[in-house]
């Protein structure tokens, strides 16, 4: 089980702030994590069309899309930061 | 040390400052950054939504970086979140060292980073009208710079 | 537009930086730089001899060199002069601005104006003896890099 | 007449602040005052010694030392200096 946190319009297209998930054997990175996510919902598909768009944290981490998802706790996705 | 703080409640962004040279002489530069809302285009309102434990650890990371790289005397980055209007403080970075120099360096730095890295999203309202704000390329090329040796 | 200042009196740093932005909501950034007596070496007081006429001239063409270079909304320049204590108040650049790279730009560009062109000269009193303060290469390298277009 | 300023060490070492001279109709230059001048007291001689530490500002501008002083009504004589 993996803890999903979404947030800003990744957030509100998805409907929801958190999840928790089994996910498939297949899915060992932040790529086929995406992948998967969208088949979940129009929902989720419409948050994660634009991967371009989507930033990822894991345990509170930057990572790429190629980032191996293997020990993570949490992960966290989102569009681009804009604070300051 | 710089003691970073996230938080809804409003700042003094004098007193943060002055604060950091309390008691002491051996300060001879403090700089002082804040960012406030802007009223840009019928803005009413800007709400920041934020990753808690990311921004908490995050920030402090950057700062301990900042600590390392400058020869700094003591240091405050506050960043709100939740609802503000126009005209209200977000952000502030204090920094305190012997010397101009080093001061704004990390000033800059710090505020550098945490357009483009610290996990916040601002929404904006203009009336009934919500929007959220697009990351600006601009933001990233002034992170880039601190990157290269 | 920048008000300048040249006084023997204290400032308060923070309410000067806080009125520049008092009742407006178009200014998103605003950076102040204090600058501080510092006890190096033992240092018991500082004196800031000036030419007053000469100073006070030349601080407001550099403001409105600083206001005609970058887009800004506000600014103060306060200059102190006569004798001061460790941890006092010397000099303070304050700058408003819609974003902060103008901000940022313009109080560092008026810190290198006023180290190595405003006419001050700073002498040191470290018990009984007392030493004038020589420029700094240091500082002219700094004022020196807003030189090149 | 012409009125001189001095400021920091030469106004020590000259030992006043200012002073109001009818000047030589050979001196014309910046230079050449402060050839004149250096010859008016061992305060004055020991306050020019060094030339390279002196700066001038003409009418409350800075000036080099080869700038004329056809015009000038004030002229002020000091270290470089140390603000800021």
């Amino acid at each position: 089980m993996i803890t999903l946190l979404y947030f800003a319009w990744v957030r509100e297209r998805i409907g929801r702030d958190e999840e928790r998930l089994a996910l498939p054997a297949g899915v060992t990175t932040v790529t086929a994590l995406l992948d998967h996510l969208a088949t979940l919902s129009p929902g989720h598909a419409a948050a994660l069309a634009d991967r371009a768009a989507i930033r990822i944290a894991i345990d509170e981490d930057f990572v790429s899309s190629d980032a191996a998802i293997a020990d993570a706790r949490e992960i966290a996705i989102f569009p681009p930061v804009t604070g300051g | 040390m710089i003691t970073t703080r996230v938080q809804a409640e409003a700042f003094d962004a004098g007193a943060e400052a002055a604060a950091l040279a309390a008691g002491r002489s051996d300060i001879g530069a403090i700089v002082s950054f804040t960012g406030l809302v802007r009223a840009d285009d019928g803005l009413t309102a800007l709400t920041l939504e934020h990753y808690p434990a990311m921004t908490a650890r995050q920030i402090a990371a950057i700062a301990a970086q900042a600590w390392a790289r400058w020869p700094l005397l003591g240091g405050t980055v506050i960043h709100r979140h939740g609802r503000l209007l126009p005209g209200d403080p977000i952000v502030l970075v204090a920094i305190a060292s012997a010397n101009r120099g080093a001061a704004f360096a990390a000033a800059e730095f710090l505020m550098d980073w945490l357009k483009t890295r610290a996990p916040f999203w601002k929404q904006e309202d203009r009336g009934d009208e919500q929007r959220w704000v697009a990351a600006k390329t601009s933001d990233d090329d002034a992170a880039a710079r601190w990157e290269t040796p």
